[in-house]
């Protein structure tokens, strides 16, 4: 069934890839979010995702490998359902239901 | 050896001819790839691959750079070079390899690291560059260097059992400062040797790599967006493609008003540099 | 050579030390490589990329299989080879090249057609068959002799620009002949001699083939489901996956009650055989 | 916007590659068709899309490169959003509104 806009849970799958599953709980490599917000007019901003994802996604200890003045660290790729996230807007995202979010390291070896 | 840049010898005709057949490819696209000049920075294991294709399918002249000599812990994935080439330099050993296969390629090899001193001479005369390299430092010192030199670079790396794709610095797409403009912490940076990859990772990479200089030379390239092609052996599907942002108009090199205009010291930029490498790993 | 099948021998820790980093090969899947035996039929564009990155990541017994020679108009693609070994057999060249990469691999080369009379022999005592031939009837004949002594298939196809990859008859998936119960018509079938190919294209399938043995090899494939990947230089993404349909009750060959229950004559199934070769295409 | 349901036009995408856009006019590899209904009860069938695309895309004298016995020749694969024809049915495939059906030649040669 399609969601209705007026809904206040936004569900957003984040992914974690080349090398970035290390990082997190258990290795994972998708976690699924069901975020509740205060009402249907406040936004989830990227900024705030990121966050999120690094106290409840990122495991204990490796905070700081994720997060650097309130972004990714450098060396981060964050990929918005297939897209740049510099396209979208980067920290000034808002997030939609059912949006994907990828976290990928750049790789440097050959 | 008395090649006429506008029409293809006879025994090119006869070695190329599967290309010839190839509407999209043809007598103007072979010419093309054979007036033209790529350097390849690096012969591991992503230069391997893309360097014997280029040669393969008929580029005129390849450029080959790299200081290292072959280890046998190489041959896993660096199928350029051979058993009995262990220990000698990896450009000698990879020219060796390209002559094997097609002497009409004229192999120019820079059996030199790679520096801020020399890297724009090196480049220079090049159509186009492929960082087929292993360190970050390596890896902003080239992107600045095509940048200055108005050079498309093909970007390949490959970790584990993961690879990227890249080209950068042309047709109005980003170069790679404009996607990382800060580099990764040199803690968080991790390299073959020290994390090991499955030798047919970067085999696909480097293979694709050369795919993406015959685009280059023969303007195919030209029509498609900036886009980043992913691959992994865990992952299903194996490929995924992203779309990239353009030129950023503030970037440190590429951008409208450039403040890194001359290459810099990268492996002090990175905290980092190519010959940092950690021990070998033993059972 | 003295190697025990549930160790690594010092040189080939040397040799493979990166992929033993790798937590999904490490020592056992290492081992499992070692220990398998693989025949790849076929030494031309797909077979040289796969046949050298099998040997190079450490396959223990690697069967060839071709009757051809090798000609000038091969070498844009089939990397193995070398000017120097133009006119003699392929098996045997690309039996030099591996030696040369890896004197570790064990090396079988089967110097002849594979037909209906040697194929269910010539494949006995394999883990793994590798289809990089060229054309229908042999495609077929590889196909049912797979079902019949129950191997996996990895089959890759590149022609001009555009390339296939597909595992058959593996863990519930389809064979060759439930997606393609019917021949094409003979002049529908076009060959690389035909109507050409891009060196690169083969290349990439052909490592890719060599990516999908290691998947069978260490178990890793066991958990994907059937899927068929198509490459094409010429479009954007390069890279699709399909899903495909699982065995089929009523194939000929793998369904429930085949019809199909010995080789048969694939040369007159298909209307064309493997020797059925058009004319070199001269300017 | 979202496509009602009861719409009698259906748009679907006829793509051609591997090979197969050398029977297609003009060498396309890309139609988009809209197809007019009698009414939203009367379902467009597989067979039926085939039959049509041998009369609107597939170049003159090249119908039967393209179809035999209703369906595609042998050697042709029919894909269907991404998915092998035979896992939705094959001829007996109902189309859907923004379905894309694919036509990709096998190939052989290596
Ligand atoms: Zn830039
Ligand atoms: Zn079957």
């Amino acid at each position: 069934r399609p969601v209705a806009h007026d809904e206040k849970c936004l569900t957003i799958t984040a992914m974690y890839s080349g090398g970035m599953e290390r990082l997190i709980k258990d290795e994972k490599t998708e976690v699924v979010h069901k975020i509740e917000r205060k009402d249907d007019s406040t936004p989830l901003m990227m900024e705030e995702f990121i966050a999120y994802l690094g106290k409840t996604d990122v495991a204990e200890g490796k905070q700081d490998m994720f997060i650097q003045e309130n972004s990714v660290r450098p060396g981060i790729m964050v990929i918005i359902n297939m897209v740049d996230w510099e396209v979208e807007g980067e920290l000034e995202y808002e997030l939609k239901n059912n949006d994907c979010v990828e976290f990928i390291s750049t790789l440097h070896g050959g | 050896s008395g090649s006429n840049s506008d029409r293809l010898l006879r025994e090119e005709v006869r070695r190329y001819s599967r290309q010839l057949l190839i509407p999209e490819i043809g007598i103007k696209g072979q010419l093309k790839l054979r007036n033209s000049a790529v350097l390849v920075v690096g012969t591991g294991g992503l230069g391997s691959p893309c360097a014997l294709y280029l040669a393969a399918m008929g580029v005129g002249t390849l450029g080959l750079v790299d200081h290292d000599t072959v280890d046998h812990s190489n041959l896993h994935r660096q199928i350029i070079h051979t058993e009995a080439s262990c220990g000698t330099s990896k450009v000698v050993s990879a020219r060796t390899g390209l002559s094997r296969l097609n002497p009409l390629c004229r192999v120019r090899a820079h059996d030199v690291l790679i520096d801020s001193l020399n890297a724009k001479e090196i480049l220079q005369g090049y159509d186009v560059v492929v960082d087929a390299t292993d360190n970050a430092a390596t890896r902003y010192l080239i992107n600045d260097a095509c940048v200055m030199l108005k050079l498309p670079l093909v970007s390949g790396s490959a970790v584990r059992l993961d690879g990227q794709l890249t080209v950068y610095n042309y047709n109005g797409g980003p170069c790679y400062r404009c996607l990382f403009p800060k580099p990764p912490p040199a803690d968080t940076v991790a390299s073959c040797s020290e994390t090991g990859v499955l030798g047919v990772v970067p085999g696909v990479i480097g293979s694709l790599q050369a795919m993406e200089v015959v685009k280059l030379l023969t303007g195919r390239k030209a029509s498609e967006a900036a886009s980043m092609l992913l691959f992994s052996y865990s992952s299903q599907p194996h490929f995924r493609s992203i779309k990239l942002r353009s030129r950023k108009a503030t970037c440190a090199v590429c951008g409208d008003t450039p403040t890194v205009r001359e290459l810099v010291d990268y492996a002090a930029f990175c905290g980092s540099g190519p010959n940092d490498r950690a021990p070998d790993w033993n059972i």
